[in-house]
């Protein structure tokens, strides 16, 4: 099952994926490629990712959820170009109950931030390209916002 | 080109988004003494050109999979640089 | 905006009237009929309302979710006969960042539970019909379950 | 039929799910001696026909807005007796 994709992402799809008879609760989360960042207004972006790597991460955080939760996960990351108003990542996470089906759902959308190699460059409309950097967001910073920090995103290793 | 001997460990990296633009390049080959380490071979990355760019401690995978600073290298692996996640 | 209907419920059309440029985080909700009921395989159900009530505390729900986090809900319940595995609440809630998106989701389905009159007849795959008293679930008792102890559910009033 | 003079409240009370099955109608309509409160109305409703089966301390809504034993009854009001919610 491939987690990435270029096409624009159906919430729909992902819910008929995980539903079945004995889960009565499912938390669906739609991530949408927002106008502003940081005040400044934003035209367009692209998403690139490590694909492999994604790929078998993405299928680790269903694994997981899986076995934490018994919970079934589905997910999906867009890349390519995107424009505002997108989705750039959907997760449909189905439970028998409704705690663990939110509960996988946000444990599913933190992971897929903190583990899953992808890379977000956006185009603003004053027409600077930035890659963006999570860490830094509130602190506006021009051209050396592509030249990251000591990474403290998971201290080398989740 | 690697050399690959058994006094030395020949892998491949890959450098990604803002990391590929630092450098220069997106992929290369590199032979470490052995035994090596990820973070003996971010020591390396750094003296070559282009490489003071890239931050002491970034994340790093190896054979797809997050690693550390000690995580041990072996022949043929592949490591992949990555800078600040961004994707959600 | 109504929120009772007696059509299947389409999360889709729920999450495109709260998206905006904004409003970068969607969370949503879909409770769905479960084949089963403390133990007991369930053939279909009948949801029933106090129609302008439920619509009147649905509405307020909204306007407290506004409130509390900035976000927009959309939500949904189905009303009259429902089969296994069909949607009988469907909630969308759409803020700026996730934290608000799900906070203001998970509010709206508690609150649905807890202040909404709506009343659910299950019919069972053994040819029993029951009034469901979800204060009574886990301990299935029969004919007497229509019969309700005095109300905690919201200890008089909200 | 309800009487409406300056010392009695009439209003109309509607009864849903178990609760109508169990008094055996889905409304009514009831004079009490004013001032009147949503305790006493159930009061008065468990002392009629089929009333017994009704709880001492329902869940009761005065206008579609939830209420409380204590609340108070005016002409005309629309009082609902909700059996236990089952939405969602």
């Amino acid at each position: 099952m491939s987690h990435l994709t270029t096409a624009p992402l159906e919430l729909g799809r992902l819910v008929t994926r995980v539903s079945a008879p004995g889960r009565g609760g499912i938390a669906c989360f739609l991530g949408v490629v927002r106008d502003q960042q940081g005040g400044r207004a934003v035209a367009r972006l692209d998403y690139s990712a490590y694909e492999p790597m994604a790929e078998a991460e993405c299928e680790r955080i269903v694994t997981e959820a899986r076995g934490r939760w018994n919970a079934e996960v589905a997910l999906e990351h867009r890349l390519g170009r995107l424009e505002i108003g997108e989705a750039a990542v959907a997760i449909a996470a189905a439970a028998a109950h409704r705690d663990a089906a939110f509960a996988a759902c946000r444990y599913a959308i933190e992971q897929v931030k903190q583990r899953v190699p992808i890379w977000k460059r956006e185009e603003y409309v004053d027409g600077g390209v930035e890659w963006v950097n999570p860490q830094a967001v509130g602190r506006p910073d021009g051209p050396t916002a592509g030249v990251p920090e000591p990474a403290t995103q998971t201290e080398w290793g989740v | 080109m690697s050399v690959s001997t058994a006094a030395t460990v020949s892998v491949r990296v890959l450098l990604f988004a803002s990391y590929a633009e630092v450098v220069g390049r997106q992929s290369l080959e590199l032979s470490l003494p052995a035994p090596a380490t990820v973070g003996a071979l971010i020591r390396r990355l750094r003296e070559l050109p282009g490489g003071a760019g890239l931050p002491e401690r970034p994340l790093v995978a190896v054979n797809h999979a997050h690693a550390r600073p000690d995580s041990p290298l072996s022949e043929r692996d592949e490591i992949a640089i990555l800078p600040p996640l961004a994707g959600g």
